[in-house]
């Protein structure tokens, strides 16, 4: 049933990489499959009014016109719809992706991302899985585009790289988005996750990538001359590859 | 054809329509006074102490750096010239043209007291170095009660119309002027009423 | 405030300048809103024109009109990312403020409002007249940003900062031109209010009121309240960047490489909260006159009265009153909690409702009809089941979950411009098509209408409906290469050519409708008699107004029935106007 | 509402002034001093927006003669006001319910 009234594929969603874009297809398809049914529906009669009512078939006008039974019916099966998607669908489905997060003993993989105009900065715990301190006043915008503390021990084999996002597959993944200057929006189709980093906050987001692959982040809020090509790149790959990449990433640097 | 109701009420909805139209147009001021107050409250919310940091010192208290006793004084003469406006409103209706001049007279001056007192606030606060740009608590300060001083030149320069040329009408057309006078009146109220909560929210909370 | 100056002595000679230019006569300010903001729709159409070759042949230098352009905005023709922003901001800003809302609002309120509730003018006419002059100012300031040495504002029309707050000096041009729209805006919402509440004719009860000024008294009570508060956000972006306060930016930024030097502190959110504030509500301002245009339309031409006429004012009212808490859907992916977007979610949902009962209703309104297909009627049409996908679409964007793929992406454009232009916009052309004869005393080219009717409803389809394809697949909105440097946007990237090539076809088809507008001025077909669509409502009961002439009614009309009396039983003509006793 | 009154009317008016200015004087004086007691903010803000809500009632009440006024201006004003509360408290439930506030000490983990 649910696969059958899984229309994603025929709306031209981009293919699914992470364990809730099934849930979201599904709901989008549900709400295309009312929008469907009530374009169908009105555009059926809509044109057979055209024709049935044009003045040089029907010269006098009705003044009584239509009963209105079948347009209540109508007016009430959608407010039962949109009800039923929003208990049903919406609320379920947004509360587990804002609130569900994993909690320690599921590992969750953790990495901060910092927009800037107009690259997107990944800043790995390294080893010790503790995130090194950062102060604003420390950014350098060649050798130092965090601000890490390199006095904080905490900093010392933490991995930063640029537009690369390592991740591995089927483990849960909590990003702390935050952003430097101005409004982006972290936005990869393939995951179906999408959030505005907003500078001043640091908003955490969370999914499962279960697909392995090399996906782009497309930055989809407006941020300046070069929005268009703010474009960065998600890898999805098994445990061993993501730890090979900082190793490189980390010796590469020294 | 003549434009109906611009003097006596419409039967139905009993106003005429300049009451009715400043009624609606002071309904659309407070909703931009309620803008500026939804983001005073968003911003105050959002910083852990209020006022906060001002040239290096952090202050918990907007009296520790707004002048009160001003303020209050302010609020007075803003009350008071409320007062003034609706007496003058009464002369007019008793057919005391000489006591609406009196009266007017002093609103309109109450209005430049409210202002003389601002700017010795206003420049005050310069000197010291106060300025808008240092902290959120000075930017909201200076652009909600540099908006309700704009209002109280508004509402000056119209009840000056009224207290010298306009007040040509009285011979003309008493009924007119009269309900012009109460227009004028209701608005100059509410630029009170705005203090009257911006006072307490701004100076002493 | 209540002043006017023509008391029935028709005979003074007033000056040309009084009585075109600084004119206080609703009808001849109407006329000025009018041709004013179709300036400013042709505009904001041709920056879109521009756009579409830069989507469709992106870092293509264009052809002739290309060379024309400075060096810092298209140089060599080949248009620049700053420009495209500037072009972006500009279109929507100048479609939304300055064609559409003066449009619908300014000029046939103003001109059909007075006269569909019989009043012998607006209530306060130099107010009017200010409003008109005010808005005109605003558009200058706009369109004069173009001209300055880092060109015109270019954050999008809703200025999210902080890159609002750190962009070019037209950033600051457009804040000083929303506030002169908005004051302009305000004072004719005043205006409009009064006149609808207190110059009704006698026996023009609530009840007997067309939908037409059902939806304007809404419309002006959206923009009465809901306008403020962007007033107010304006001037706080206005000290943000002139005074250097920081209401819109946090703490700790760091702008190329820079620390930012300001006290931090705020919120980028606040100005997202008043933005849509006021956006929201705004944009049932674009919709309502339209669809009050469309009943009109459709009752005239259906010749039976239109279906459930209380339910759709009862429905047009709430939709007016839960316009204002819906807002914050343009925000789910800003980080929103589960309690508020609960919240949002439900108004997002309970307002869709009334747009299906209104629409519905015109929908059954033509059961039973005997239609007509005159071009406005055509014209009216369409708009149903434009406004309908448009409407429809609104819904996977009002649910936060399925909002997270959508938002920000083409289908949220091809949303809203289903209800802008093939809604709004066709029934405005539809509300010109039908008043033309009213406001000339001749009839435009029924056959060139026709041809500007086939040809805008056919491109228009081609332009919006591949926009909610590539949304659907990803592609974000607001790129000046259109997402040609993205991957998975490959398989529908060749749409941007299909679309801009039918944007310029239904340019092409604006022409003829350009044409007959002037031409049917002078050389239109004359009407017969004052009523040349047999039609019920008291605009077009003999008045004392010949085209363009100064007065309404002779005496004030006496109202006896509802506005859509059409094919009465019984009655000798199929339409039984409202003053006839 | 001013044509149809007696001079007795008036004057009675005028009285009625005089008194809510007295009345309006003394809550000026409650406020400032309640404020020199320095309660919490709670309380503070609670009594100081209680005494201006007072206030402001007087003023529209008496000098703008609200008190009696028509009902389409009583409807006007209901519908800004309920607006205008909206939009005060959507706008403290939004800065309540946003996301990724209290995280920011954790990244930028200065003292
Ligand atoms: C006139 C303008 C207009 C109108 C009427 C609407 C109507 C609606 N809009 Fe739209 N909207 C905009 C203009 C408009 N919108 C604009 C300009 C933006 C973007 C701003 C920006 O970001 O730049 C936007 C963005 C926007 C968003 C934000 C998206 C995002 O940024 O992620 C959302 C989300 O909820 C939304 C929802 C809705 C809903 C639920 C309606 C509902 O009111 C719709 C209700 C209507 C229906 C449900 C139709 C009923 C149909 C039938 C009964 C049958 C149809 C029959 C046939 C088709 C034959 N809109
Ligand atoms: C009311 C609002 C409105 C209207 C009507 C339109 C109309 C159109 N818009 Fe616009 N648009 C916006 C509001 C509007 N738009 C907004 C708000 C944005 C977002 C901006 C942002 O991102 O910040 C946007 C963005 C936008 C984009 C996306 C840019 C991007 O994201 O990069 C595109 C792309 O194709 C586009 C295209 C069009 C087209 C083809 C039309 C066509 O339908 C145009 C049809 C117009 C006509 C047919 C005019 C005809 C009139 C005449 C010919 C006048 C005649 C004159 C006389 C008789 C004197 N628009
Ligand atoms: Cu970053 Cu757009
Ligand atoms: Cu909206």
């Amino acid at each position: 049933m649910r696969e059958f009234l899984d229309i994603s594929q025929f709306l031209g969603m981009p293919g699914r990489a992470s364990a809730h874009a099934a849930d979201i297809d599904f709901m989008m398809s549900l709400v295309h499959w009312l929008m469907l049914f009530l374009f169908i529906g009105w555009g059926a009669y809509f044109i057979y009014v055209l024709f049935r009512f044009r003045a040089s078939k029907n010269p006098t006008a009705s003044y009584e016109g239509a009963d209105g039974k079948y347009s209540k019916y109508q007016e009430v099966a959608v407010i039962l719809a949109e009800a039923t998607l929003l208990i049903g669908f919406a609320f379920p489905l947004w509360g587990f992706i804002k609130n569900d997060f994993p909690a320690a003993q599921d590992a969750p993989y953790t990495v901060n991302v910092v927009a800037e105009q107009f690259a997107w900065n990944v800043h790995y715990p390294g080893d010790d899985g503790v995130f090194g301190k950062r102060a604003p006043e420390l950014i350098d915008a060649v050798r130092n585009p965090l601000g890490l503390d390199m006095t904080d021990a905490a900093a010392a084999d933490d991995v930063v790289s640029v537009n690369e996002l390592h991740l591995p597959v089927d483990r849960p993944v909590i990003i702390n988005l935050s952003s430097k200057d101005v409004i982006h929006s972290f936005g990869v189709p393939q995951l179906r996750v999408k959030q505005d980093a907003i500078p001043g906050l640091v908003i955490p987001i969370w999914f499962r990538p279960t697909v392995e692959g090399e996906y782009e982040i497309a930055c989809a809020q407006l941020c300046g001359l070069s929005h268009y090509r703010m474009r960065g790149f998600v890898t999805v790959e098994s445990e061993d590859a993501v730890s090979a990449f900082l190793t490189e990433m980390s010796g590469g640097g020294l | 054809m003549q434009i109906p109701y611009t003097v006596e009420a419409r039967p139905d909805t009993g106003v005429n329509n300049a009451k009715l139209g400043v009624w609606l147009f002071l309904a659309s001021e407070i909703m931009l006074f309620g803008g500026l107050f939804s983001a005073y409250i968003f911003l105050r919310v959002g910083s852990p102490e209020w006022p906060g940091d001002i040239l290096g010192h952090t202050y918990t208290s907007a009296s520790e750096i707004l002048n009160v006793p001003l303020a209050f004084v302010n609020t007075i003469v803003l009350i008071a010239s409320s007062v003034t406006i609706v007496l003058s409103w009464a002369a007019l209706a008793m057919g005391n043209f000489k006591k609406y001049r009196i009266y007017m007279g002093l609103t309109v001056l109450a209005g430049f007291g409210f202002l003389i007192i601002k700017a010795i606030e206003y420049s005050d606060k310069f000197s010291h170095g106060y300025l808008p740009a240092e902290n959120n608590f000075l930017g909201i300060y200076f652009v909600m009660t540099g908006l309700h001083a704009l209002h109280v030149i508004g509402g000056m320069i119209v009840n000056g119309y009224f207290l010298g040329p306009g007040a040509k009408m009285w011979k003309s057309d008493p009924k007119r002027f009269m309900s012009r006078i109460e227009v004028a009146g209701l608005y100059w109220h509410f630029v009170d009423l705005v203090w009257i909560f911006l006072f307490p929210t701004i100076y002493l909370i | 405030m209540s002043d006017h100056d023509h008391d029935g002595h028709a005979h003074h000679q007033e000056s040309f300048v009084r009585k075109y230019i600084f004119s206080t006569d609703h009808k001849v300010i109407g006329i000025q809103y009018g041709l004013t903001s179709l300036l400013f729709l042709l505009i904001g159409f041709s920056l879109m024109m521009l756009m579409r070759w830069q989507l469709a042949f992106p870092g293509e230098a264009l052809p002739l009109i290309g060379s024309l352009f400075s060096d810092s905005t298209m140089p060599d023709g080949v248009m620049q990312p700053e420009f495209y922003n500037q072009l972006g901001a500009m279109h929507g800003t100048i479609m939304v403020f300055l064609g559409i809302v003066p449009l619908a609002v300014g000029a046939f309120g103003n001109y059909i409002v007075p006269l569909q509730i019989g009043a012998p003018d607006m209530a306060f006419p130099k107010l009017n007249m200010a409003s008109y002059w005010v808005f005109f100012v605003g558009g200058l300031i706009m369109l004069s940003s173009f001209w300055l040495p880092a060109g015109a504002a270019k954050a999008g029309w809703t200025s999210y900062p902080p890159l609002a707050d750190i962009e070019t000096t037209g950033q600051t041009m457009w804040l000083f031109g929303m506030i002169f729209l908005i004051t302009s805006s305000l004072l004719g919402a005043v205006n409009f209010l009064t006149t609808i509440i207190q110059l009704r004719a006698p026996g023009m009860t609530l009840w007997r009121m067309p939908f037409f000024v059902w939806a304007q008294l809404v419309t002006s009570f959206l923009l009465l309240l809901a306008f403020p508060p962007l007033e107010a956000a304006g001037v706080l972006q206005l000290f943000d960047r002139l005074v250097g306060t920081s209401f819109f930016l946090p703490s700790g930024l760091v702008v190329s490489g820079e620390l930012l030097d300001v006290a931090g502190g705020g919120s980028p959110l606040l100005w997202q909260h008043l933005f849509w504030f006021l956006a929201h509500p705004e944009v049932y301002v674009l919709i309502l006159p339209a669809m009050g245009i469309v009943a009109e339309i459709v009752a005239n031409n259906t010749r039976k009265p239109l279906w459930g006429y209380r339910v759709m004012v009862y429905s047009v009212i709430f939709l007016g009153f839960m316009s204002f808490i819906v807002w914050a859907h343009h925000m789910f992916i800003t980080g929103m909690g589960t309690a508020l977007s609960g919240f949002f979610q439900i108004t997002t949902m309970i307002i869709s409702i009334p747009s299906v009962i209104i629409l519905s209703a015109l929908f059954l309104s033509l059961w039973g009809a005997s239609l007509r297909f005159t071009t406005p009627m055509l014209f009216a049409l369409a708009f149903l089941p434009m406004f309908g996908l448009g409407g429809l679409t609104g819904l996977p964007l009002g649910l936060a979950p399925t909002d997270i793929p959508l938002h920000d992406t083409m289908y949220v454009i091809g949303h809203f411009h289903y209800v802008v232009a093939p809604g709004t916009i066709l029934a405005l052309f539809a509300g010109i098509y039908y008043w033309y004869p009213k406001a000339t005393g001749r009839m435009l080219n029924e056959p060139l209408g026709k041809i500007h009717f086939w040809g805008s409803a056919i491109s228009m389809n081609f332009i919006f409906f591949p926009m909610l394809i590539q949304g659907l697949a990803g592609v974000s909105r607001r790129l000046y290469d259109g997402g040609a440097s993205y991957e998975f946007a490959q398989d529908v990237i060749h749409y941007n050519e299909t679309m801009s090539i039918a944007a310029w076809v239904l340019g092409l088809f604006q022409l003829p409708f350009i044409f007959n507008f002037f031409w049917s001025i002078w050389k239109g077909k004359k009407v017969e008699n004052d009523n040349p669509w047999d039609a019920t409502t008291l605009e077009w009961t003999a008045t004392t107004s010949p085209p363009l002439g100064h007065g309404n009614f002779e005496t004030a009309p006496t109202v006896y029935r509802g506005p859509y009396e059409y094919s009465v039983p019984g009655h000798d003509t199929d339409f039984y106007p409202q003053d006839q006793p | 509402m001013a044509d149809s009154h007696s001079m007795e009317e008036i004057q009675k008016h005028v009285r009625v002034y005089m008194y809510v200015f007295g009345t309006l004087m003394v809550l000026t004086v409650v406020t400032v001093a309640v404020a020199y007691l320095h309660l919490n903010i709670w309380p503070a803000l609670i009594v100081a927006l209680v005494i201006a809500s007072i206030k402001a009632g007087l003023v529209a009440g008496y000098f703008m003669h609200l008190i009696g006024e028509k009902k389409l201006i009583m409807y006007i004003l209901a519908l800004t006001g309920t607006f205008l509360v909206i939009m005060f408290i959507l706008f403290i439930s939004a800065y309540h319910d946003q996301v990724g506030r209290a995280a920011l000490e954790m990244v930028y983990h200065v003292a």
